[in-house]
């Protein structure tokens, strides 16, 4: 019995657990592999999971929660669509008493005894290791360090934090200037799109700083389309660690990404699981999250799951 | 020029209006009086600019130049509502109703009767059903204004604008798919109307009817103003020669002609037999049988089914039993396209929305079935397809004569025309026409009349359907009688056939016994 | 003036006016934005990049064309995109070689068939089914993006083929082969539909169904070719996007491209309710979306104002373009000058009617 | 030439003319969409344990309360013959404007009356320029559709909370009857529905919404005020748009300028799968709120599944989509034409 000790576990008689899980949709490469680490260590875990995809549809999402307390699951896990507008529907589930944990995203309730805890990245973090590595990296440079933003999907919440992550990092050296930040959408396609005309705007951009791996792996193709060495002529930070952009970091065409994890799935399970025993826990729990530079990537590729 | 008398000062004046459009000088300088308690008749070809004139009138259109005095005081309308709220009421050319709409609302869209704001159903339907028996129409008022033939729709259309009790009543051709009683019907009304101090303005190509009910008439010419005339000082042949600028003698060639025999046809090749053809809720079954060069004419009083066996034939409805055969071959009708490869070509009494296709050109329109049996891989040469235009823009004197003309911006019978030529130039061995002259002037009419006697004389077999009986009688070899969805007769056109002896087999019914 | 006139009334003539203008603004922001240059072997410049990068929208906007001339509409376009890309790409991903010509263009004639399949779907619920093409084509856009990404797994689907890449990234005689592409089924299209009657059949049964039933014209059939065209050309679209990144997106690929492609169509002026149509128009129309996009990253109009901007572009294009607001808004001051003279009854005019 | 005769010669037969189809076929796409939903509720029931409560069918009610209310009025311009693509962007900005509102602590009702008027008036831009400037109707409420989301992101890019005492107690209030329960904004929105449904059978706006959309052309020579009706369809849309912000902020207390994008599409699919005609001119509201419910209810049905992927969930909400249309197209099929 992985599903322990607790015989309390409430409402249900077979002892197991049964968690609700309401996902974002499947917007992104990093979100279904989010989605595969839940399924997957739930599975191991011996825990029953219900599963819904809200579509980035925020009342999805919440009409989700509704039917997880309707059908009186042990324990109900999202990741908000977006920070704010929580509170009823997480009153109700408190209501039902029903823990919920967040994974991935915050939301914005000044009432936190309405979830047990939020595992997930700090984006704004992120934004900040980015721009911290920046101007380590550009103590050496003798001439300004002019960087593209390729921004992540204008008015979500990832975009807007590593936005003003690595503005405030940044701001340590006056050498490093954003000369421009533009919507690309957190897609290859957009990401190439934006960065080719970019780079015939402002052929002084040395830096390309992008709010997620795919814009960046985007951007690659149009630099070495513009006959520059992308790493090199360009540098490039990024953010996610997904597995194309460790082999792009790993062949040196990126400087440095950024880990933004979607495998919280055991993490999850094992909060999960805490919280169904009553045990208290920690109200924010940071992800197990690093950052690569190219040596660290080769090292870790061979690992790299997803 | 008899200038009347004017008893009192006109209703309506209209000086020197001017309307261009692009590439066409639809109306200049035209002048224009309507006195109150007068039925006057506006006279003209095809594209002499009639509609315009209305239409520039109630506000469809910008006027250009010109001005318009309405009880004495200068008006110019921004649409139809405010000419109808200044007290014209108005039936444009076409039908223009709602055929989404229920009768009874076609009727009184606009002015509902209300209690409390809200429409009051049951009455609207009762006052409309009440309408339509004053001319002597008995529909069921909740159906769908586009379920009924376009002759329905035209009446529906006059009881609406004879029902906004209005001070200037403007009929723009209503009576081009009537027949003889539904017309004497409106002209009760319109006298009626006209006693009781309304101005009526009447548009119409057939002249005895403008000299049965028109007090004085306006001819046009070339959206020029010829002159205004009393009805009783100007002959017809005079208002002819007013109309088109010469004499016409046309009419009296075809009448002279000698027709074969229908039993010296009946020896010929039968084009089509159906046999036991019949459509559920349209038509009870039926057997027909044309042969080549024989002009077969349908009579039958409105919703007799005329349109009905029509469409059965061309396959534009699909038959519920009963066969066909072209030839010697027994066809299973699937659709338009059988009947077009073997030969039948259908004009559709429904011009607007079943005939033209308005953005198209003339060019495009006139060559669209012959290209359509061609296939889309097969397009007919350029230089063939100016050939045959010019040639049918020339014999039916299609005006404007530009082939790239968009055929909405036709006037009403020039579009007629365009639908004939489109199926003409198919060259088919049976030309199914549905009243193929509805709003066609007397000269275009003569030619249509003496082009189709024609071509059934080098062997064409024609099945003509006209509200106007003594068109039928003059064309057909053969004469098939509906009444009430039923084929009840077929009678040899012989010399004791006359209108009378056909409206007599109308209303007697089963003729041929087949009545239960 | 009177020798402009017929230029100036051209519906063509206020969407390229926007389409200099648009140019003629980047200068402001990129000096050397007209320069075209040789590298590596090829052109390369902004006005190439514009080019290449409006290519799928190009085509996708070409066989909506033909479906909003038959009065139909085709939601699908972006989800055959995200289909086709993943089909094609997961294929050459799983070649032994990926760099074998042969295996790449068996996975592009796979994909190719299969985009004309999902075309034919489309076509058989409009034209033989009867359900009206908004909704008909709705299931596919919702279903299709299912299918995508239950062909990628959600993931995104890397291919490291230069065969593959070449048609999208790659280059012929210096021009992009995209390019190539995209002019190539343009050119069939015009061919077809105006060297043969294809052309006038489509155009008529938009205008009027009935009127072109009664005509003898196949309806049904058109309306099928149509839907199926339109499905090769979002396919041909699905190939240039994923081999452009060399990658298949299922979750993005091709996502509301439909509005786009509508919006081309419109600018080019087509009207929705169909009938007349103008290929060239809609060329012109997605050459002039994709202007607008690259001028708002040109322009650095941050984030939070592009729709904004987008939203003001299209209001000012479709009113200069409409003729009802050229004349109510210019005509009347313009009018006003000369007092309402009307025309002479003496003008040669009124000969031209009779003639 | 010969005299049309003036008199009729023969006693004019008495035919009872032309009675048409006997069955009021303008009803029939209603009544099958009826049928059809019964149906799949009944495999719902059959399928999933507790879906027979009739809660359930409330919930759908509640859930999509602001849907609704958008397709109400998506049902006047489709009925006129238009198309409103802006009402998503118009709901939107309706929720960014009311939490701005609220958190600088301006007074709810305000707030709401504040919403609604510069929804009408998004409407009423559109509808002028649609019919004053002859643009076609899908182009100008795109450039709707971009310029509310854009007003939208330019006041806040961030989702902003709301915390108001009236917002959130309207939110969790439930009405109890019979031991169900709704929500005010079901309310709100069914009461609207109704009162929709009375004004298109009911008043000459309603009535002339339909001539319009039958062909406007025709509508314009009958002398009816096309222009109004035009104009304020539009603008009913955008009120109906901008209320479904106010709803929808209930049901999620937040502004957010990524909410509703393609709602558009929902709320046109809802209305078509009500049997309204796209051309516009027939169909009725009934239509529209039972293809709002059949929406809704395919949700529920996934909700209910509980074990979809991500993708499957797209697959199954078009299979079931295609399963209703299909059946819904043979139960209405008359002959081919
Ligand atoms: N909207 C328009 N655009 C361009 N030309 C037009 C338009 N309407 C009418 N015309 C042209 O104006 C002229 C007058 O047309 P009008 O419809 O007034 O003729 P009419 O006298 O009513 O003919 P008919 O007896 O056939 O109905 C025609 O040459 C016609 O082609
Ligand atoms: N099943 C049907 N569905 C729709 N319209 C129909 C149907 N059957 C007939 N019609 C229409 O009804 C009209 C025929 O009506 P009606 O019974 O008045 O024929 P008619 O005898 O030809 O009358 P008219 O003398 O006016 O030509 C045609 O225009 C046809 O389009
Ligand atoms: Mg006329
Ligand atoms: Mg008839």
């Amino acid at each position: 019995g992985c599903g322990g000790d607790s015989g309390s576990g409430s409402g249900n008689d077979d002892g197991k657990i049964t968690m609700g899980f309401a996902q974002v949709g499947a917007e992104s490469g990093w979100r279904t592999a989010n989605t595969k680490s839940i399924q997957e260590s739930a599975k191991a875990a011996g825990i029953e999971l219900k599963f819904s995809d809200a579509q980035q549809k925020q009342e999805n999402q919440i009409k989700a929660i509704r039917s997880y307390i309707a059908q009186k699951v042990d324990v109900i896990a999202f990741s908000p669509v977006i920070e704010s507008g929580w509170d009823q529907v997480l009153k109700e589930a408190k209501d039902a008493e029903i823990p919920v944990i967040l994974t991935d995203r915050a939301v914005d309730s000044k009432d936190t005894s309405l979830y047990e805890t939020f595992i997930g990245s700090d984006f704004v973090l992120e934004g900040k290791k980015a721009g911290e590595w920046l101007v380590e990296d550009s103590k050496a440079a003798k001439g300004p360090v002019n960087v593209i933003q390729l921004e992540g999907t204008t008015g979500a919440a990832p975009a807007n934090d590593r936005k003003s992550g690595f503005a405030d990092a940044i701001k340590a050296d006056p050498k490093i200037k954003v000369v421009a930040s533009q919507d690309g959408d957190f897609t290859r396609a957009k990401g190439k799109e934006v960065m080719e005309a970019l780079l015939k705007a402002h052929p002084e951009a040395n830096v390309l700083y992008a709010h997620n791996d795919d814009m960046g792996l985007g951007a690659i193709e149009a630099i070495e389309a513009a006959g520059k060495k992308p790493g090199v002529d360009i540098k490039i930070v990024t953010v996610d660690a997904v597995k194309d952009g460790m082999t792009a970091l790993s062949e040196g065409k990126i400087n440095f990404i950024v880990e933004c994890s979607p495998l919280l799935g055991p993490q999850l399970m094992d909060l999960a699981k805490q919280v169904v025993d009553g045990k208290k826990v920690e109200k924010r729990i940071l992800t197990e999250e690093t950052t690569f530079t190219q040596e660290q990537a080769k090292a870790a590729l061979p690992d790299r799951k997803y | 020029m008899g200038e009347p008398t004017p008893a009192q000062e006109p209703i309506l004046e209209m000086t020197g209006v001017g309307k261009v459009f692009p590439g066409v000088v639809a109306l200049a300088d035209v002048d224009f009086r309507l006195y109150p308690g007068e039925v006057h008749a506006l006279m003209g070809e095809n594209g002499a600019g009639k509609s315009t004139l209305i239409k520039v009138l109630t506000g469809v259109y910008d006027i250009d130049a010109g001005s318009i005095r309405l009880n004495g005081e200068d008006v110019r309308f921004s649409g139809p509502l405010q000419a109808q709220r200044a007290g014209i009421s108005t039936v444009y050319q076409e039908v223009n109703l709602c055929p989404n709409l229920s009768v009874a609302e076609n009727i009184f869209i606009g002015r509902e009767p209300r209690r409390f704001g809200a429409i009051q159903w049951r009455r609207m339907r009762r006052r409309s059903a009440e309408l339509l028996r004053g001319l002597d129409l008995d529909l069921d008022v909740t159906a769908l204004l586009g379920s009924y033939s376009i002759a329905i729709q035209q009446m529906v259309a006059i009881a609406r604008a004879v029902d906004i009790s209005a001070k200037v009543l403007i009929l723009d051709e209503p009576t081009s798919s009537l027949d003889a009683s539904e017309v004497e019907q409106l002209f009760a009304v319109m006298r009626r109307l006209k006693r009781e101090g309304l101005a009526i303005v009447f548009v119409s190509h057939f002249l005895d009817q403008v000299y049965d009910i028109a007090d004085r008439m306006t001819v046009l010419r070339n959206g020029k103003r010829v002159g205004e005339y009393r009805v009783a000082e100007l002959p017809q042949a005079q208002l002819v020669s007013a109309m088109i600028g010469k004499e016409l003698a046309v009419l009296e060639e075809l009448e002279e002609q000698e027709k074969p025999s229908t039993a010296a046809l009946e020896q010929g090749e039968p084009v089509l037999a159906a046999t036991g053809v019949a459509r559920k809720g349209a038509i009870e079954p039926f057997s027909l049988t044309i042969h080549q060069g024989e002009v077969v004419g349908l009579a039958g009083l409105l919703g007799s089914g005329r349109t009905e066996l029509a469409r059965l034939l061309f396959a534009a409805d699909k038959a519920d039993q009963g066969t066909f055969s072209f030839g010697t071959d027994t066809v299973s009708m699937r659709g338009p396209r059988t009947a077009m490869e073997h030969g039948v070509a259908f004009s559709s009494e429904n011009r607007r929305t079943e005939g033209v296709v308005g953005e198209l050109t003339v060019r495009e329109n006139i060559v669209l079935a012959l290209q359509a049996s061609r296939g889309w891989a097969r397009p007919i040469p350029r230089g063939r397809q100016d050939e045959l235009v010019d040639k049918y823009i020339k014999a039916l004197d299609i005006r404007p004569a530009n082939p790239d003309t968009q055929v909405r911006n036709l006037s009403g019978g020039n579009q007629q025309k365009v639908l004939l030529a489109r199926w003409l130039i198919t060259e088919p061995k049976l030309l199914i026409v549905d009243e193929p002259t509805r709003g066609i002037d007397v000269g275009a009419k003569a030619e249509i009349q003496r082009l189709l006697a024609q071509l059934s004389g080098d062997g064409m077999a024609v099945l003509f359907i006209s509200a106007e009986l003594e068109e039928v009688l003059r064309l057909s070899h053969k004469i098939a009688v509906l009444r009430d969805r039923r084929l009840v007769e077929q009678l040899d056109n012989t010399d004791d056939v006359d209108v009378d002896r056909i409206l007599a087999t109308i209303a007697s019914g089963s003729a041929t016994g087949e009545d239960s | 003036m009177s020798r402009l006139a017929p230029i100036v009334r051209h519906r063509l003539f206020w969407p390229a006016v926007a389409l200099v203008l648009l140019l003629v603004s980047n200068l402001f922001f990129s000096a050397d934005f007209f320069a075209v240059r040789i590298k590596d072997g090829h052109l390369y410049g902004s006005l190439v990049d514009i080019l290449r990068g409006s290519t799928p929208l190009v085509l996708v906007a070409l066989g909506m064309t033909l479906v909003i001339a038959t009065a139909g509409i085709d939601l699908s376009v972006g989800s055959v995109i995200a289909i086709v890309g993943a089909v094609a790409c997961l294929r050459v991903s799983e070649l032994d070689d990926q760099n074998s010509v042969t295996g790449v263009l068996a996975a592009v004639a796979v994909a190719v068939v299969l985009s004309l399949v999902l075309g034919l779907w489309n076509g058989v619920l409009v034209a033989a089914v009867g359900i009206q093409p908004i909704i008909a084509t709705l299931i596919l856009l919702v279903g299709g993006r299912g299918i995508a990404q239950l062909i990628t797994d959600g993931q995104i689907i890397n291919v490291r083929s230069s065969p593959y890449r070449t048609i999208g990234a790659g280059y012929a005689l210096t021009i992009p082969v995209a390019v190539i592409i995209a002019a190539a089924v343009v050119a069939v299209a015009v061919l077809l539909t105006r060297r043969t009657a294809l052309g006038l059949l489509i155009e008529s049964v938009g205008s009027s169904p009935t009127a072109s039933r009664l005509a003898g014209i196949q309806a049904r059939r058109l309306t099928l070719i149509v839907y199926v065209f339109s499905g090769f050309c979002a396919g041909v679209a699905g190939l240039i996007y994923s081999s452009n990144i060399s990658s298949a997106d299922g979750n993005n690929a091709g996502a509301l491209i439909e509005l786009d492609a509508i919006l081309a169509v419109v600018i080019g002026g087509t009207a929705l309710t169909g009938g007349r149509f103008s290929i060239a128009g809609s060329v012109l129309g997605a050459v002039l979306i994709q202007t607008l996009n690259i001028t708002i990253y040109t322009a650095g109009v941050p984030g939070r104002f592009t729709l904004l901007f987008k939203a003001v572009v299209v209001v000012v294009l479709c009113l200069a373009q409409s003729p009802t607001f050229r004349t109510k808004v210019f005509g009347r001051w313009r009018r006003s000058k000369p007092p309402t003279a009307g025309p002479t009854p003496g003008a040669p005019a009124p000969a031209e009617v009779a003639a | 030439m010969t005299t049309v005769t003036t008199q009729p010669p023969v006693e004019r037969p008495k035919i009872a003319r032309s009675r048409r189809y006997a069955v009021n076929t303008r009803y029939v796409p209603v009544l099958a969409t009826l049928v059809l939903f019964g149906v799949m509720y009944g495999i719902g029931i059959a399928n999933y344990e507790g879906f027979s409560d009739t809660q359930v069918l409330l919930n759908v009610f509640i859930d999509n309360a602001h849907l609704l209310t958008v397709a109400i009025g998506m049902t006047f311009v489709i009925l006129s013959g238009g198309i409103d693509l802006s009402v998503g962007s118009v709901l939107a900005l309706g929720t960014v404007i009311a939490a701005t509102l609220l958190k600088a602590g301006w007074n709810p009702f305000v707030v709401i009356l504040i919403v609604l008027v510069v929804g009408a008036l998004i409407g009423l831009a559109q509808g002028a320029i649609i019919h004053f400037f002859d643009i076609q109707p899908f182009i100008a409420t795109l450039a709707g559709l971009f310029l509310a989301r854009g007003i939208a992101q330019l006041i806040s890019t961030k989702a902003v909370g709301i915390t108001d005492e009236f917002w959130t107690t309207t939110a969790t209030e439930r009405i109890h009857f019979g031991g169900f329960r709704l929500s005010p904004s079901a309310l709100i929105a069914i009461v609207l529905a109704i009162a929709a449904a009375l004004a298109l059978a009911y008043t000459r706006f309603g009535r002339n919404t339909y001539a319009v959309g039958g062909n406007a052309q025709s509508a314009e020579l009958m002398g009816l005020p096309v222009a109004r009706t035009r104009v304020l369809v539009y603008t009913l849309s955008g009120l109906c748009a901008a209320l479904g912000g106010v709803l929808y902020s209930f049901e999620t207390p937040t502004g957010n300028s990524l909410t509703g994008t393609g709602m558009e599409l929902d709320a046109i699919a809802a209305v078509v799968i009500g049997g309204t005609l796209l051309s516009g001119g027939s169909g009725f509201l009934a239509g529209t709120v039972l293809g709002v419910l059949v929406l809704g209810l395919i949700q529920t049905m996934i909700t209910f599944q509980g074990t979809l992927s991500s993708w499957w969930t797209r697959i199954f909400i078009a299979g079931l989509l295609f399963a209703f249309i299909l059946l819904q197209r043979i139960v209405t099929r008359r002959e081919p034409t």
